[in-house]
């Protein structure tokens, strides 16, 4: 069985493992030594129990990360891994996947590792879509350096760096990844493990780079960050579910909606029964033109009043890796004559 | 149309010599490079040694004509084996002022000045600083000065081509080529089949240049301006199959055939930057070869890419120049620390910071050494002239894949672009270069693990297990490791003898012996040199004997570790000279290591040395001593 | 008179100049080193010819670039100015121009300088909003290391580093800055010397970052990348003006007009015969959500076949370096007492 | 509720002693840190003489109970000047079963050990690996054992306050502070005034604190247990007005006096690394004296920013650890290449590569000196304890702005985290470095034109001129240089002389002359240091001088250039001894420059040299040399 009859496409080449495999199989004998509480612990457990659903041979599973608190990741994982340098873990992982085309390769960052430090191998990561699945764990705090403001931190942060608040206009990833060309963008809640095992579960299956953002809290540093889309009370009326080819509604009866401004094109979030069902958006992961996913992206800023949770965005699109690949499987058409190689075109021969 | 340029007809006077050099100067737009190159392979065709040496500005194409445009070439040939490209020319070949400007101080008085008067207009002139035409008003009475008007030659010759005006006259590089083959004797069929073959899809435009080519040679065989013709009769070299190399394509082939000695797919991350481009523009071509080539987004993913390629076992190598190693060191202290296999290429230019990205300089030895945080030590390795490229990029390779560890390999932009005969190896006498992937538990502890940290008692290398291997699953990074297990360890002790193991690994790196190169065995000073300087240090080397001393040369291909030898050869010396083109780097090293009391002559001036040079400077070593 | 009574609030803080100033005065004594026929000449000439119309103290204007070709431009700007280093103009000129407020700051970079390497810090500038005037010369090719591709260059790119043809899906600098929160984006054409000023103008007047992205002709390693631009039987059916307030109309006789897919909310050009003028999209640059200026920015891909040009986004949000400079200033209402601050509130006196 | 805690009225034997060495370890969560630094303020107040040591996990807080997560405060306080925080525990106070374990080795047989017993639970043993219970097993039998379930006292004391069980015994630690500062005498009114302020917000928690605080001091007091309590009398410091600062702290108020001092405003561009990130956090809340921060998306960014507000008139500044020099390398080199001021701090810390982050080291010093591509030189200054941090940020400003230069500030996570007491400068003595702009035409040619590159003929800096002054527009960059022109050159003789300037301006900088400390003067060994190796080194020669011997130290704050003495001041001992945590780096530097055969002590643990072991390792030499 192939990867391709598990339909999974972003996987092809990966080898499957026939026999059956639970989480345990996934954990290490390390500690794990994170805060208690800390939204980590949850994004972990949900990867090493979703990761066995996905049938491969653990050992060509290689997960990548670079340096915070959530780039400890590898350690706990038992598949190869790395843990790299701050920033790093894109490029890293470009190499990797590039010369090893059986390799599921998974990157693992923090919003100041992506983001901060890391941004420029982010986005050309997703430009050239390489075939990597890149876990970004936005707590939109640095907590291994003990709590200073990142790129998603909200503006007017007070924070040990900004003592006066920051000022910072913050990036929205989802925003920034479409802007850089994203085949696959998605979100999800680290509270929420079936929502975010089945955003998982999409990345490993697009072919190309899928960019997951995972809101997961810092409860040491920035405790309750996302807690507006935990609370029960007002949980339903900010998280905006979002299934490929159903209207967009949301709410605890429905009651919400996403509209478009036919003057603008901008969604903005509108009653249901002041605008009639068939107002509705129908979401659509599928279309080219990225700009719906990017209207999309903005119904939330920073504030969370209104947060798509789910895929934006899944196109396909050639993966740079197997375009590589593929230029070297076709030149190898050219025998690889090391001594005609060497000898070259122009040569002269001295006698004894 | 049937011209026989091959032969002369006239009668001239034949000069035998055994070595000549010539430069040709021209603007960016000229193709002086082109032309150097074509004279080149003639030479080398003929059986001449040869080196060369390059020298172009560093904007794309600046003004035309002014100084700053100035682009030559210079080449020395010779009946016997040579080491440089030549202190400076015997003849120089200038296409407009500029040139003229900027070279004729170079050329020695009874020089002979080959000069395209076609651009020696007032407004050219002017441009330049020049009050008065230099032809005409005797200031370069010292040479043998010959004017020719070679555009309008060219163009005129063009005529029923039926080419533009400005097309036609772009071939009088062309012109001036087959006026140097004439004089010289130079075979010319390679130099016609090249032209044909560049421009086989616009064979107006071969023609043209073909037929140029011949003008020129005709011109020097039927006008009487030329009395005297030369014959550098063929080098005596070992037997063997030659070709002419740069050194940026030595290393190039030297990285292929890494790939193939060792058996591992080759993957280069890189992003461009002078001199260090072509290596990637040369690797690009030979994915045949089971090559990949990454043009990454910046220095720090490319390397990083690389790593990460070595990390999934493939032998990863990334090259660059300038600032472009400071970039690239925090990713080398990860592979110091994950103990990894690497080659990083660095193709040493004018320093610091952006500095003189066209010139060469070989000040990167202790950015090499230190340039990482903490305790990093990596082995680095030099190659000592354009075909030595090749076998250092197999020894750097060695190094890598033998102990697991990133080497550095510094060339520079002399030996880059700089071209020589390479006697070509023969595939089979490669060294076998294959690995033994980790592929069961090897803990000693009977529990069945893997210890990515257990290491070879011999070679204190690391195990490399591949993604994809089942049972061998593990994790590495750059915190600290505990030994043998390679789990995160803060350890004091741990760590303190990790930095030492590192160390030990770096230290116990197998090298070669260093070797004398003393003719008489009398010698009591030393000189010792590393990278390009081998070539200029030789020649004044073979000078000074000339002159009746003794000296002698030990040139350094190894630079971390040193040659076990080296200690108690500095001890056989009186004195030891270390001529450098930095402010004495590998001096401080020999200091530092063997208290040894060497005398830095150093240079700093974007250009290799002058044989001339330095044979004054040893010459006056071995006087200072003598008296 | 002050650059708020200029009309020019981006320019607010930065002394002007009472006398009158020729494009004389922005020349120096450097000669132009650039190949013949580059597009960068035309830049030059066109900022040397504008900026006197702004009023400032030359004195007082700063050029910041990378490395590249188009980076030598400093060199012929008889303004302060630093060639700094690869990619790294904007960090550089973040610095200079949160600690001083009375200087009109500019960056030139290349597509290389600034979207390959120094994609992160152009990213950061722009969600910081410094005001920086950013002008990338983009012409799809790295020059001055003579012919590699570039992160703009099309797919499939034959070029010295890809002979078998490049892989790597391009950035559209448009929506990438769009992506990363740009308050003011605009487009130019080297060769259009009017509209090209139009654009510079309008980006001297914003306050905070504007990356203006100028189509630049490289003869000698990309020659013609954008004749279909330029071209006068092409032009008119491809280039979009864009203009503030009126319906986005284009062609020869208005002919073509752009219109939203009411399903995706997309932009598509459309014939207006077709689609009638009332269908038309009308430009607005001062929409807060970006998510029109990013359906305007994705008309035209790498091939050029439509493509806006003029600015796209102009919206204001506070400029980190003047809330940077606020916030100093706020804090000197605490009086600056070194002896006391060293002092701290825990100190023993030891007697003689 | 009033009990007067100030004073004992138990009758127990009170010991006088001239020095104590405290540790407490507990888990991460369990407030260590603070403990200490409470304990220090103690000591301060009480006019001792002390020097800290803290010692934390990597990580923020690893699994509760756990090896990795014990974080310890070790604090030294004497009555007389001490040099370091102590080799080992005098008093070992630990609050679980992970930190017994990890701390035990460390206390000398005889050594008093405080448990808090609660903790002591099965599962917490098996936790750490404890097969049976250390306070039952007789393991600890050469200790003086006090068991103290610290926990359930405060828990108990803390039940009237209606806190949770939780949140009562996390007060635990105060219980702690009480007991100890009972034993020691301490004054406890700052303690109490202290936890009242930090929690002036949660007064119930404040009170809570303040009697578990209490509740330890009376334990002491009122339990029999402690039959010995302990007088360390005030030290006799110079007079003047102290108090305790840590490096980083020192640091920060040394860059926010040098901005008044030069009366520049101060840009720092940084970005956050352990152990740097502190110099942000203090220096950000000093806006009042004109400091800008900013927190930069990386470390290239940061000093970049720095450099630009350079460039602008400011004083830039760039603050980092490990890595982080790595990624500046490259705009280091645009600094030396335009010759503008600039500071780079670097706090190091454990490597290569990420090495140990909150562990101290001083491997970096060859970095700082050649980590850039080219010959970039640049000024090189080392703090030696935390104090000094201060002046050295004084001194290394006054450098950069008086020779247009880069330094470089090699603090350490030892010094940067550790403190001592500190006699405040009084601001009218600290230096001026205000600075003249260059406002005028300058070209020696009667042009009338600004040349950006014409020097200073005594320091051979160059004019600073800044945006802004009509007349000096200029443009600088990272291509070579004309002298005095400052246009791009590409000319050899050119370079030549420009690298040669740049290093004449570095090593002509003006420094102090190193002092020597050799008591006696009969010395013939020498100990050479730099930075935080200070107090050990100190501390260990003054025990070798107790054994009757010499010994002579110097220690190094400027490292570049050296001191001007200092090669006739090595010439002066028979040995020349250097303790570095590093594999020798300022011996091979010293080796390189004197030829003297300096011999390396090296220990690169990431902690502090111990004064026992290198007293040891003295004593072996002046031995040594006497046989
Ligand atoms: C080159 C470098 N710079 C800085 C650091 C310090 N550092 C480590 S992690 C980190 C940021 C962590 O934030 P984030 O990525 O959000 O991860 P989190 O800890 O929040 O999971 C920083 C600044 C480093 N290790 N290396
Ligand atoms: C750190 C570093 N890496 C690489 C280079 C080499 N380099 C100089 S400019 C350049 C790219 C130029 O392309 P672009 O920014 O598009 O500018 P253009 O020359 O096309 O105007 C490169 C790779 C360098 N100078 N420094
Ligand atoms: S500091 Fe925050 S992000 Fe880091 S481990 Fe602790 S809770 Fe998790
Ligand atoms: S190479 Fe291209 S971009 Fe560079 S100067 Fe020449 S024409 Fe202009
Ligand atoms: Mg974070
Ligand atoms: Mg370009």
């Amino acid at each position: 069985m192939t990867t391709i009859d598990l339909g999974l496409p972003g996987l092809a080449g990966v080898p499957t493992f026939e026999g059956a495999q639970t989480a345990k199989d996934y954990k290490t004998d390390q500690e794990v030594r994170w805060c208690p509480g800390c939204g980590d612990y949850a994004v972990l457990a949900a990867v090493q129990s979703f990761l066995p659903e996905l049938g491969l041979r653990r050992e060509n599973i290689v997960f990548i990360s670079g340096i915070g608190c959530s780039s400890r990741f590898p350690y706990y994982m038992n598949t190869y891994g790395m843990h790299s340098i701050h920033g790093r873990a894109p490029a890293i992982a470009t190499g990797l996947a590039t010369s090893r085309g059986d390799l599921s390769v998974w990157v693992v960052t923090g919003d100041g590792d992506a983001l901060s430090i890391g941004g420029n191998h982010l986005i050309h990561a997703l430009r050239r879509n390489v075939n990597l699945k890149i876990l970004l764990f936005n707590n939109r705090i640095y907590g291994l350096t003990k709590g200073q403001y990142s790129p998603t931190s909200e503006e007017g942060k007070v924070t040990k760096s900004t003592p006066m608040g920051s000022l910072d206009h913050p990036f929205n990833p989802v925003s920034l990844a479409l802007g850089a060309e994203a085949s696959f963008v998605g979100r999800a809640l680290d509270s929420d493990r079936k929502q975010l095992t089945e955003v998982l579960r999409a990345a490993a299956e697009h072919r190309g780079s899928a960019l997951v953002e995972i809101y997961q809290n810092c409860p040491i540093f920035n405790d309750g960050a996302f807690d507006v889309l935990k609370d029960a009370g007002e949980r339903t009326d900010r998280i905006i579910p979002l299934r490929h080819g159903e209207p967009i509604r949301f709410g605890a009866e429905g009651q919400h909606g996403v509209v478009r401004d036919p003057k603008t094109g901008a969604l903005r979030v509108a009653e249901v029964a002041a605008v009639g069902e068939q107002a509705l958006v129908v979401h659509d992961v599928t279309l080219d033109d990225p700009s719906y996913a990017f209207a999309l992206s903005r119904l939330s800023g920073s504030e969370l009043d209104h947060t798509p949770i789910g895929v934006f965005r899944s196109v396909s699109r050639p993966a740079y890796d197997d375009l590589a690949r593929a230029q070297v499987a076709a030149a190898k058409d050219k025998p690889a004559d090391l001594s005609s190689l060497l000898r070259g075109k122009d040569t002269w021969t001295v006698l004894d | 149309m049937s011209i026989d340029v091959g032969r002369g007809t006239r009668h001239t006077e034949v000069h035998k010599m055994d070595r000549v050099v010539i430069r040709f100067a021209g603007d960016s737009g000229d193709g002086m490079q082109l032309t150097g190159d074509r004279f080149t392979s003639e030479a080398a065709a003929f059986g001449n040694d040869l080196a060369t040496l390059p020298n172009f500005p560093a904007e794309i194409r600046a003004p035309q004509g002014t100084l700053p445009g100035v682009s030559s070439f210079q080449l020395h040939f010779a009946d016997y084996d040579i080491l440089t490209p030549g202190d400076r020319p015997d003849v120089l070949v200038v296409m407009n002022p500029a040139a003229l400007k900027s070279n004729i101080t170079d050329l020695p008085p009874g020089g002979t000045l080959i000069v395209n008067t076609d651009e020696f207009t007032k407004r050219n002139l002017t441009r330049v600083g020049y009050a008065t035409n230099p032809l005409e008003d005797g200031s370069l009475a010292s040479y043998q000065v010959h004017s020719v008007a070679m555009a309008t030659l060219t163009r005129k010759a063009l005529e029923p081509s039926g080419l533009s005006k400005k097309d036609a006259e772009r071939a009088k590089n062309m012109f001036a080529l087959g006026l140097l083959s004439w004089m010289y004797h130079r075979p010319t069929e390679g130099t016609e089949r090249y032209l044909r073959e560049k421009f086989a899809k616009l064979p107006a435009i071969a023609e043209a240049n073909v037929l140029a080519f011949r003008t020129g040679w005709n011109y020097g065989e039927t006008t009487e301006s030329f009395a005297v013709t030369y014959e550098v009769a063929p080098a005596k070299l070992a037997a063997g199959t030659y070709r002419q190399i740069t050194g940026n394509t030595a290393l190039a082939y030297g990285i292929v055939a890494a790939g193939q000695c060792s058996k591992l797919p080759v993957f280069l991350g890189t992003y461009p930057i002078t001199p260090a481009s072509d290596i990637l523009h040369e690797l690009a071509k030979h994915k045949n070869f089971g090559v990949t080539t990454f043009q990454a987004e910046d220095e720090i993913a490319g390397i990083g890419a690389a790593l990460g390629a070595s990390f999934g076992g493939a032998l990863g190598v990334t090259s660059t120049s300038g600032p472009g190693i400071a970039l690239k060191s925090e990713t080398i202290g990860l592979a110091v620390m994950t103990e990894m296999p690497l080659l990083v290429l660095d193709i040493q230019r004018g320093g610091p910071s952006t500095g003189l990205p066209t010139k060469t300089e070989q000040a990167d030895l202790l950015q090499a050494m230190f340039g990482r945080n903490g305790e990093a030590p990596v082995a680095i390795v030099a190659p000592r002239s354009p075909a030595d490229c090749f076998d250092m990029a197999l020894e750097a390779t060695r190094i890598a894949l033998t102990y697991r560890t990133p080497v550095l390999l510094l060339s520079d932009g002399y030996i880059a672009n700089g071209s020589e005969p390479w006697l070509v190896p023969e595939v089979e006498n490669l060294p076998d270069l294959s690995v033994r992937f980790a592929t069961e538990p090897n803990a000693t502890d009977g529990s069945g693990a893997f210890w990515p940290y257990l290491r070879d008692p011999e070679t204190l290398a690391r195990p490399w297990a591949l993604p994809g291997t089942p049972g061998l699953e593990h994790r590495i990074g750059g915190l600290e490791k505990a030994e043998n297990t390679g789990s995160i360890s803060y350890d004091p002790d741990n760590h303190d003898r990790m930095v030492r193991l590192r160390q030990a690994k770096v230290n116990g790196i197998a090298v070669a012996d260093a070797e004398v190169d003393d003719p008489s065995g009398a010698a009591r000073v030393l000189v010792l040199g590393w990278g390009s300087s081998f070539g200029p240090i030789g020649a004044a080397c073979r000078r000074v004997r000339r002159l009746g001393m003794d000296i002698a040369h030990v040139h350094l291909r190894n630079l971390n570790p040193f040659p076990k030898n080296l200690g108690a050869l500095l001890a056989n010396y009186d004195k030891v000279v270390v001529p450098e083109m930095n402010m004495g780097q590998l001096a401080l090293l020999l200091r530092a290591k063997y208290l040894v009391d060497a005398a830095s002559y150093t240079k700093v001036a974007g250009l290799p040395f002058k044989a001339e040079e330095l044979q004054d400077v040893f010459a006056a070593f071995v006087k200072g001593l003598d008296s």
